[in-house]
């Protein structure tokens, strides 16, 4: 118990991404519900961090810095989105947005 | 001589040609004319042929031209004119000769009078193939083509409902035979490899018993429906509905002796299984009696001749059957001179008495229908078998057959029959030309006689019918060239059964005069059970009305409404519209909401999750269950 | 120590994040998942990943927080959505499920013999530099792509953000947009 | 200490970087372009893309010339990565492009048109599509996903109605989901093998003999989840419809076909060798998913009441039928993928285009969406050419010979018949059968039903242009005559695809 | 000279429909006469430069479409096919003759060339894919002609139509791709040709699988019970000559490809197959021939009795011998030609009444005398008349049939009973009886137009019914060589048995009669 072990983060990381899961699929303000999908790429960059560390290899960091650099863009990519959506409907609600269906 | 041939066969197939030229035209006098004088040429043609043959020629064999081969299979047209043919020949062009210039003045007013000859002329045609050919299948084209002419006519009068409708039974009831005779080829082309008569009747002797014993039964069921026999008589009574020169032809003369043809052509396959001639003879005396019952009561002047014609069949079947072929042969000769006879002289009645059929309604016409009425009562007393009319010496030979084979019950029933024969045609006769009083008047017809060339025509079948017998010992020793001959044993008593039918004729005769000397009997009889049973001709065609048109027709409906629609059809359409509600009833899953559309993706995924890991611990959760519910064994 | 600091920051992070997924306030959730944020580059620090960290705070704490804060103001989330819920069931039990059967497979061991590391730390080098040296030899082409990518992301937040998406061309009758290029042309001539 | 990194500038291969590059180039100069002049014809940007195109397709056609002779080239330390199956991808992701990309040329203005960024971030599209068929390295797939992806949802929300908008929002949120999948299937696969990169993990995990097949179950769970999201396999499809939908049919006839054969080709090389070991797992549900997501989207195909959705879930169900290629996984089946692929391409384009024509910027009333059934109905009457062409893709994409998609299909179900699939050669050819009710439906509105509005030719043909005529007419034309092109495509392909080791 | 006649043969039409865009619409109809007149008489050159002795194919072209996976432009004709063609093209130039519809007619015109093309085709194929092309193809133009000019419930049953027959051959299309891979693992190459299949000896269980694939195809198209039930609608639905085309051709294309893949691919699956397949025919014959009688509509009467009479051809089909197959062959011209012409008569008095339903009419033979006649014949040939043409397929069919098994051919054989009932009901339902509708009375007796479009089948009926062998021996000596390589192919005891082998029977026949022969003389 005293040693942390590679299961340890891992069970970490998973844990962390079923709180994002639980943030995407229960938000209903776009917002929160992106914040909640940076959450899952979070939790995968402790794991990539720490399988790294106890295989000694630079990769794991590698993936985990471009995670980081994709979450940064899908960051201002959603953001712009979300601003026209706004500036049309005046609501950030998805509940709103059933136009199409079927 | 092969030109003889062609012209006997083809001469009225031209006639038919240029009568249905005008087939939709007004009358044309013409085309009556034209078609009686070809087929005088037939007719002609067919007594040279005749003669040759009498003289002692070889029979003639041609081949027109193939008609079908494929396979081993090879079928010509061809033709063959051999001492039964001849014979056929002879009566078939005799008898419709007559017919035809008689129907030139009988059918007089009809508006489709062009029609009715080509088709009474095809109808010969076809017959002259049906009795030619020189194979079976030929003679199915002829039996079949005859079938066809006979439909036409009966449903001459298209728009009379009854009409069409015997029409179309004639021709089902024939066609169900027509089955029989068709598997009885199929197993002859099977087993002899060929179905030219040589090749067959050359081959049948080697075959296994059973097989021909089955052929004999298939071809005797195709001969069982062209002659009316019991169970499929029925139509042969409706068919009564054509015109009444047709019925003189092809419903007393020739085609429903096609069966009897049958039989006797094909003796050599019939004289190897005994067994099948005598249920043949069986039937043929059941018949006989069955159909002369019917005809005591009836009242319709054409069916009674019709259940008569039916009564000489069984007859000729029974001649056929016990291997007599050639007394069969003969009956069937003198028999379609007297019978067209009777008929035509019947048509002269109706023609009189503006298409009235029942005797009931006539009476005393002797006094304005005098020739036509000599000629009736001649052709009756042939019918009866008197001495020395052609009745006389054929039918006195099949029971003499029945007696000498000794088949006594047969014998006797016959012989009764005899006495029942001469009863119903004298009581036709009786109340038709004489017992007194004058009903038509009460009626309103006003009879008279018809035209003279029409009796006239009728004259060679009257002599005919008072001659044909002389020729017995001739016709003996001309058909039997080709035809097995028949031993009698019954010399020491062929005076005596010739008295016992004779007396059986006479006694008959005798009593149908006295009975209705005075016009109608008691009207109580017709309350009897056994009238009733007769009149209504032992309910045979109510049940099979009962039995088998309405149930196939509600079965018909069934399949229709309930099989296809509803099952087959269905079941397609229930895949379809499974598929398509399916479709209707899950898209809603895509309901548009950004929040169930990412529940999905995970929802998929945990699925996917909860297949992975039940794969990867399958051991694990095998060894729980094993745990958890030990009784359910590794 | 390190599995105390493991287990707290583990508690910590689990706690914000939670809090971040469940809260109905945009503003505390917004902070909460700054702070879960820290937490997580704490972790990198842990695992000898400085230079990770370092990005983590730069770029998440800094960077993407900042934006979110933006967009918060921008969205004026005081009428913030009201989330209601339908189905919390079918959420849970998704997520739970998820979990466990993940770590079902989790709290299994490893069996890596043949794993040899691609890129192994090499003894004495400061993270960063070692980081830097992977970077630019193997990962030179997705760095690349990946400055690509944030180009891309700034081209469609320009874009997006600019005032021309205001009127909808796509929407507009022909007419229309003669008119409006007419106006703007106007306008830049008084300009 | 820190070893010396000797790099020799041969080695790199920076050759194998030309195609995206040329791309990246394209997309630059377009912007420098607006930069130097604003409010330039879309017509000039369509046209440089165009060019640029068309140098990347023939730097490709290049590759595939010095493939054919010295197999597979890698590049950048083993980061890029140039086999047949990559060359070809990208011989389809740049040449269909280049066949969509005149559909800008409209004789309607939409929106996106007016913005050079939009060309722009075309070709950044491109080039990151590019990348993630060029590579066997996840991380470098990643991140050429997401560029494409984020261009992408630019370009839908480009379009500017509250439609596209919403398309391009629901688009982003589950693309942000799947990206976390696929990060976290990454991280798994990274777990048992210490490397990102396919070949490493196919080696290290045949080497342990499978024996990490859990953590590579999991794994595979949520690459499919995410590369499934992609290429729209059920139940990762429910984007497809309502992205179609709000999108312009120009640009969703380029989605049905651009984004997901980049997909196949990371399903297919990091399936693979998977399918070909001993995981019957990953064969079950794989097959599950093919057949899933081959009926299911027909059924719900068979209820739509407008074109564009019907042909979005048409294209779902083509998918599937296409990824039963990489179950199947023999080289005759991956040969039929991408032959497949390619005549789906062009049918699709005749497709798609002839609703971009026929888009009108109102919906007349009643109306609800862009292109409903009732719309069609009786062009035949009106505009015969048009429902003569707009029936023949539709009949090709039924199937019915001798049009293209006939053979792709033949190929295909023959390659599951030789490698035994027999039960999946049937549920292909009976889906065919289901999926000929709903192209059918528009056959139908279009050939046998009374038109709803009487000959007004601009209702039918609102925005046709040449090059829109142009592109139906290739379209057509290689719909029609595909049969001449199969022997040369399938070999061509074969050789390809044989050659890399599928 | 006759290098490429199938190639012109089948494109022909195709090109002149290309161009049919172009010509005027007044002057489209003289143009689709002109046009399928010049098919017809190229197809009679067809038959004017066919050698009947040869039993093998004929005009045979080739060319390689995609050589990779063995797909050939394989074209051929031989007896089986040859007069199908001629029928094709002859209905094709009476459809567009009497053409009575006005309605779109250029589109109806071209749609019909086009069809010819296919029709052609499908006889002419001789590589699966190929056969395969045509065989679908047909459907496209099948399916406007029926949605657009049919009746009510046109939609409903072009898709029907459609959809039944596509399920169908899909499924066939896998059979066929199972053949080329078998033939791919035989040889180590691929190839579709039919000829090359001809090769392969399959083991049984192979077979009976394969057999089972190509069966639902092609039962479907013929169609056989229980798959029959999109015919009646497509019939019932269609505009007159939808229905004879159909009827004529179409359908024929099922019974064909039984003869042409199903049976010298798999005999001994054919054998075994062939109880249950003669089950299905005889229910065909007796259950349709009922359902028919049922009907109150007389195109819904010729609709269901189609199905009857296809029923004896498959019938024919699977007596496995020469008689049989030739019967089943000839048959297929018979009822084209037949059901054709009924067809044909029904849109006369359609074209005139606007309605179907026997109830309307009544003493129509006193109206229009000349048209109850041609009806009586066409009524005549299709219930088997000797000397008409089905007379002798039927016959053929039955008496092939015969040697395999005697009670079902007596069920089978109910055939011209069960024809007889409905056909002549319904004659008499229509043409007999007094003119009870006041608006029968005027009605005009058939014209010239329709005349000419009815006589020549008039004519064929009887003349092939009369003189069959023109066309019956070329059919012989083709169905010989198939069935010899039937009998060479067959593996199983049973097989061998049951499939005869031509040039044997033919010398033991003729030895047995002439053995038997020389008997009866020495007995005498």
């Amino acid at each position: 118990m005293m040693e942390i072990g590679l299961t340890h983060y891992l069970v970490l990381s998973t844990v962390l991404f079923a709180i994002g899961l639980v943030g995407v699929m229960r938000r209903k303000n776009l917002l929160m519900l992106f914040m909640a999908s940076e959450i899952l790429l979070n939790a995968v960059n402790v794991a990539f961090a720490a399988i790294g560390h106890y295989y000694g290899d630079l990769t794991g960091q590698m993936f985990a810095f471009f995670v980081i650099a994709i979450a940064a863009s899908e960051v201002a990519v959603g953001l712009g989105l979300l601003i026209i959506w706004y500036k049309r409907t005046d609501t950030i609600d998805l509940d709103t947005m059933t136009s199409m269906r079927g | 001589m092969e030109m003889y041939l062609y012209i006997a066969l083809f001469a009225p197939f031209v006639g038919s040609l240029f009568a249905a030229l005008f087939g939709a035209s007004p009358k044309t006098l013409w085309s009556g004319v034209v078609t009686s004088a070809l087929l005088f040429a037939s007719f002609v043609s067919s007594v040279t042929l005749f003669v040759y043959l009498l003289q002692g020629g070889e029979p003639i064999h041609t081949e027109l031209m193939t008609w079908m081969a494929t396979g081993n299979l090879y079928i010509p047209f061809g033709f063959v004119v051999d001492q039964v043919s001849a014979t056929m020949m002879f009566v078939v062009t005799t008898v419709s000769t007559v017919v035809h210039v008689y129907a030139i003045g009988y059918m007089d007013h009809d508006k489709a009078f062009n029609r009715f000859f080509a088709w009474l002329s095809a109808f010969v045609f076809s017959m002259m193939i049906l009795v030619m050919s020189d194979n079976f299948a030929g003679m199915f084209i002829g039996w079949e083509g005859v079938g066809l002419c006979s439909w036409a006519l009966i449903g001459f009068w298209y728009h009379k409902e009854s009409a069409t409708w015997a029409a179309n039974e004639a021709f089902i009831m024939n066609r169900i035979a027509d089955l029989g005779m068709l598997i009885g080829i199929f197993l002859l082309y099977w087993h002899t490899g060929s179905l030219q008569y040589d090749v067959v009747f050359a081959a049948v002797p080697n075959l296994d018993t059973s097989i021909v014993t089955l052929m004999g039964i298939f071809l005797f069921v195709g001969a069982m429906g062209k002659s009316a026999q019991f169970p499929l008589h029925t139509w042969l009574a409706d068919a009564m509905e054509g015109p009444t020169p047709v019925s003189a032809l092809i419903h007393a003369a020739t085609m429903v002796t096609a069966g009897v043809y049958l039989v006797v052509r094909a003796n050599p396959l019939y004289s190897l299984i005994p067994e099948v001639g005598y249920f043949i003879a069986g039937l043929g005396a059941f018949v006989a009696m069955f159909a002369a019952t019917m005809a005591l009561v009836n009242r319709d002047i054409k069916r009674i001749i019709a259940y008569s014609t039916l009564s000489q069949l069984g007859y000729m079947f029974v001649a056929a059957g016990l291997g007599a072929y050639w007394v069969a042969l003969f009956h069937l000769m003198a028999h379609a001179f007297f019978k067209a006879l009777l008929f035509l002289g019947a048509g002269n009645v109706m023609h009189a008495m503006s298409d009235e059929l029942d005797p009931f309604k006539m009476g005393g016409l002797y006094k304005v229908m005098k020739w036509t009425a000599i000629l009736m009562i001649l052709a009756s007393v042939a019918l009866a078998g008197i001495w020395p009319l052609a009745g006389f010496f054929s039918k006195d030979k099949i029971l003499e057959v029945a007696f000498s084979s000794e088949h006594y019950i047969i014998w006797a029933v016959l012989w009764i029959t005899a006495g029942l024969t001469a009863f119903y045609s004298f009581r036709l006769i009786m109340l038709t030309f004489f017992s007194g009083e004058e009903r038509y008047k009460e009626h309103g017809f006003h009879p008279h006689e018809a035209y003279k060339f029409m009796l006239w025509a009728m004259a060679p079948l009257a002599v005919l019918a008072v001659i044909a017998g002389w020729f017995e010992q001739q016709f003996v020793h001309f058909v039997t060239e080709l035809l097995p001959t028949f031993e009698f044993h019954t010399h020491h008593v062929e005076m005596m059964l010739i008295a016992v039918t004779s007396l059986m004729a006479i006694g008959g005769i005798v009593v149908a005069v006295l009975l209705y000397r005075n016009g109608l009997l008691n009207p109580k009889l017709q309350q009897t059970a056994v009238y009733k049973l007769l009149f209504n001709q032992y309910y045979i065609p109510k049940f099979y009305d009962e039995f088998f048109s309405k149930p196939y027709a509600e079965l018909s409906k069934i399949f229709w409404k309930q099989v296809d629609l509803k099952v087959v059809d269905a079941t397609v359409d229930f895949i379809a519209t499974t598929i398509y509600k399916t479709g209707e009833g899950t898209h809603t899953m895509q309901n548009g909401n950004l929040s169930s559309m990412l529940r999905w993706m995970v929802i998929g995924t945990v699925g996917l999750l909860v297949l992975a890991v039940l794969y990867v611990k399958r051991y694990d959760i095998l060894a729980l269950m094993q745990m958890v519910f030990p009784g359910l064994g590794a | 120590m390190e599995a105390i600091a493991f287990y707290l920051f583990a508690v910590l992070t689990v706690a914000m994040f939670s809090y971040t997924v469940m809260s109905s306030q945009a503003l505390y959730a917004l902070s909460s998942m700054a702070a879960g944020m820290i937490m997580i580059s704490a972790f990198f620090f842990l695992l000898n990943a400085d230079f990770l960290g370092v990005v983590q705070i730069i770029v998440y704490t800094g960077a993407v927080m900042a934006l979110y804060a933006f967009g918060m103001m921008f969205f004026d989330t005081t009428r913030a959505v009201k989330e209601h819920n339908t189905s919390k069931v079918i959420v849970l039990t998704l997520s739970v499920l998820a979990t466990l059967l993940v770590i079902t497979i989790f709290t299994m061991p490893i069996a890596a013999e043949n794993i040899s590391a691609a890129f192994p730390e090499p003894a004495g080098v400061e993270n960063p530099k070692a980081v830097g040296i992977v970077l630019f030899t193997k990962y030179l082409v997705p760095f690349e792509v990946a400055a690509v990518m944030l180009l891309v992301a700034m081209i469609a937040g320009i874009v997006m953000a600019g005032k021309k998406m205001d009127r909808s061309l796509t929407k507009m009758k022909e007419e229309e947009i003669a008119m409006m290029h007419q106006e703007e042309t106007q306008k830049k001539v008084t300009l | 200490m820190l070893e010396a990194v000797n790099v020799s500038f041969g080695e790199l291969n920076l050759a194998t970087l030309a195609p995206m590059l040329i791309a990246i180039m394209g997309a630059l100069s377009i912007l420098v372009v607006d930069l130097a002049k604003s409010g330039l014809h879309k017509s000039l940007y369509v046209m440089v893309s165009l060019l640029f195109l068309l140098l990347d397709f023939g730097s490709l056609v290049d590759f595939a010339g010095i493939f054919t002779e010295n197999g597979t080239m890698f590049g950048f330390f083993n980061v890029m990565l140039m086999d047949g199956i990559s060359i070809l991808s990208q011989l389809i992701i740049v040449g269909v492009s280049m066949l969509f990309i005149p559909l800008a040329l409209t004789s309607k203005r939409f929106h996106e048109y007016d913005y050079p960024e939009y060309f722009s971030l075309f070709l950044f599209m491109i080039a990151g599509f590019q990348f993630m068929v060029a590579t066997d390295n996840l991380i470098l797939v990643f991140v050429g996903l997401e560029t494409a992806s984020l261009a992408l949802y630019t370009m839908i929300a480009l379009h500017n109605r509250s439609k596209s908008f919403e398309a391009a929002v629901k688009y982003f949120t589950m693309g942000a989901l799947a990206a976390g999948f696929y990060a976290f299937g990454a991280m798994i696969f990274y777990a048992i093998s210490g490397s990102v990169e396919i070949h490493t993990i196919a080696e290290v995990m045949a080497a342990d003999g499978f024996s990490n097949i859990g953590y590579a179950s999991i794994g595979s769970v949520f690459m499919l989840a995410a590369l499934g999201f992609k290429v729209s396999l059920v139940p990762f499809h429910t984007w497809t419809p309502d992205v179609y939908e709000g999108s312009s049919a120009a640009l969703a006839g380029y989605m049905s076909i651009v984004p997901k054969i980049a997909g196949f080709v990371v399903v297919m090389r990091l399936f693979e060798f998977m399918v070909h070991s001993e995981v019957v797992w990953l064969q079950v549900i794989l097959y599950g998913g093919v057949v899933v997501t081959m009926t299911a989207a027909n059924i719900w195909a068979l209820v739509q009441n407008d074109v564009k959705r019907m042909l979005a879930y048409s294209s779902i169900s083509h998918a599937g039928f296409v990824l039963a290629a990489i179950l199947i996984g023999t080289t005759q089946a991956n040969t039929a993928l991408f032959l497949y692929w390619v005549l789906f391409s062009f049918t699709n384009l005749g497709a798609f285009t002839m609703l971009w024509v026929n888009r009108q910027k109102h919906l007349l009333p009643g109306q609800s969406s862009d292109h409903p059934y009732e719309k069609f109905a009786g062009m035949i009457k009106i505009m015969p050419f048009a429902a003569i062409l707009m029936g023949l893709f539709m009949l090709s994409l039924a199937g019915i010979p001798p049009f293209g998609l006939f053979w792709g299909k033949l190929y295909m179900i023959s390659s599951a018949v030789t490698s035994g699939y027999t039960v999946l050669a049937l549920i292909m050819a009976l889906n065919s059968a289901i999926a000929g009710y709903y192209y059918l439906k528009l056959i139908i509105f279009m050939f046998m039903k009374e038109p709803v509005i009487h000959g007004v030719h601009e209702y039918y043909m609102m925005n046709a242009s040449l090059s829109l005529k142009t592109i139906i007419g290739i379209a057509a034309f290689a719909t029609i005559f595909a049969v001449v092109t199969v022997n040369p495509l399938i070999e061509f392909i074969a050789t390809l695809v044989y050659n890399s080791g599928y | 000279m006759f290098d490429h006649m199938l190639s012109i043969l089948i494109f022909f039409p195709a090109l002149a429909g290309m161009l049919g865009f172009i010509v005027s619409k007044e002057s489209i109809r003289a143009y689709g006469i002109t046009v399928s007149a010049i098919e017809f008489v190229l197809s009679l050159v067809l038959w004017y430069g066919y050698d009947p002795s040869v039993a093998g194919m004929q005009f045979m072209e080739q060319f390689a479409l995609v050589p990779a996976f063995g797909i050939n432009y394989l074209l051929g004709v031989d007896g089986i096919s040859l007069f199908i063609i001629i029928l094709a093209s002859f209905f094709t130039l009476i459809g567009i003759a009497s053409l009575t519809e006005t309605r779109r007619v250029k589109d109806m015109i071209i749609t019909l060339l086009f069809l010819q093309m296919t029709m052609v085709g499908v006889f002419a194929a001789l590589d699966a894919i190929l056969f395969y092309v045509f065989w679908e193809l047909s459907l496209v133009p099948m399916l406007y002609i029926i949605g657009a000019w049919g009746g009510p419930l046109r939609i409903y049953a072009s898709i029907k139509f459609f959809l039944y027959t596509f399920t169908g051959s899909l499924i066939m299309l896998v059979g066929m791709l199972f053949m080329a891979y078998f033939y791919f693992q035989a040889t180590g190459q691929w190839s579709f040709s039919i000829l090359e299949w001809y090769r392969l000896v399959l083991p049984e269980n192979l077979q009976l699988w394969l057999f089972v694939a190509f069966f639902i195809g092609f039962a479907i198209k013929v169609p056989m019970f229980p798959f029959h039930t999109w015919l009646p609608y497509a019939h019932g639905q269609a505009p007159t000559i939808g229905s004879v085309i159909l009827a004529a051709i179409l359908l024929k294309m099922g019974t064909y490809a039984f003869v042409r893949f199903s049976l010298p691919l798999f005999p001994d699956a054919s054998v075994f197959f062939m109880v249950p397949v003669a089950v299905l025919a005889i229910i065909m014959i007796i259950y349709t021939a009922m359902v028919a009688y049922a009907q109150e509509d007389i195109k819904q009467v010729v609709a269901y009795s189609s199905i009857s009479h296809m029923g004896v051809i498959i019938l024919g089909t699977f007596a496995m011998n020469v008689e049989g197959i030739s019967g089943s062959v000839f048959l297929m011209i018979g009822h084209g030609v037949v059901s054709g012409a009924l067809f044909l008569l029904v849109g006369v008095i359609y074209d005139r009444r606007h309605t179907k339903l026997m109830s309307e009419f009544g003493g129509l033979a006193q109206v229009m005398p000349r048209y109850a006649t041609i009806f009586g014949i066409m009524v005549m040939a299709s219930v088997g008349l000797p000397l008409t043409i089905n007379f002798v397929g039927e016959f053929l069919s039955l008496l092939g049939f015969y040697s395999q098994s005697h009670m079902m051919t007596l069920l089978a054989g109910t055939a011209i009973i069960v024809g007889a009932i409905y056909m002549l009901s319904a004659y008499k339902k229509a043409f007999f009886g007094d003119v009870t509708k006041e608006e029968n009375k005027t009605l005009k007796d058939v014209n010239k137009k329709e005349l000419v479009a009815l006589i020549p089948l008039v004519i064929l009926a009887v003349w092939l019914g009369v003189y069959p062998k023109p066309v019956l021996t070329p059919i012989n000596n083709s169905v010989e060589s198939i069935v010899q390589l039937m009998h060479e192919k067959a593996i199983t005891p049973e097989a061998k048995a049951a499939i005869p082998n031509p040039a044997e029977t033919k010398i033991a026949m003729a030895s047995v009669t002439e053995v038997e022969v020389d008997v009866e003389r020495e007995a005498e």
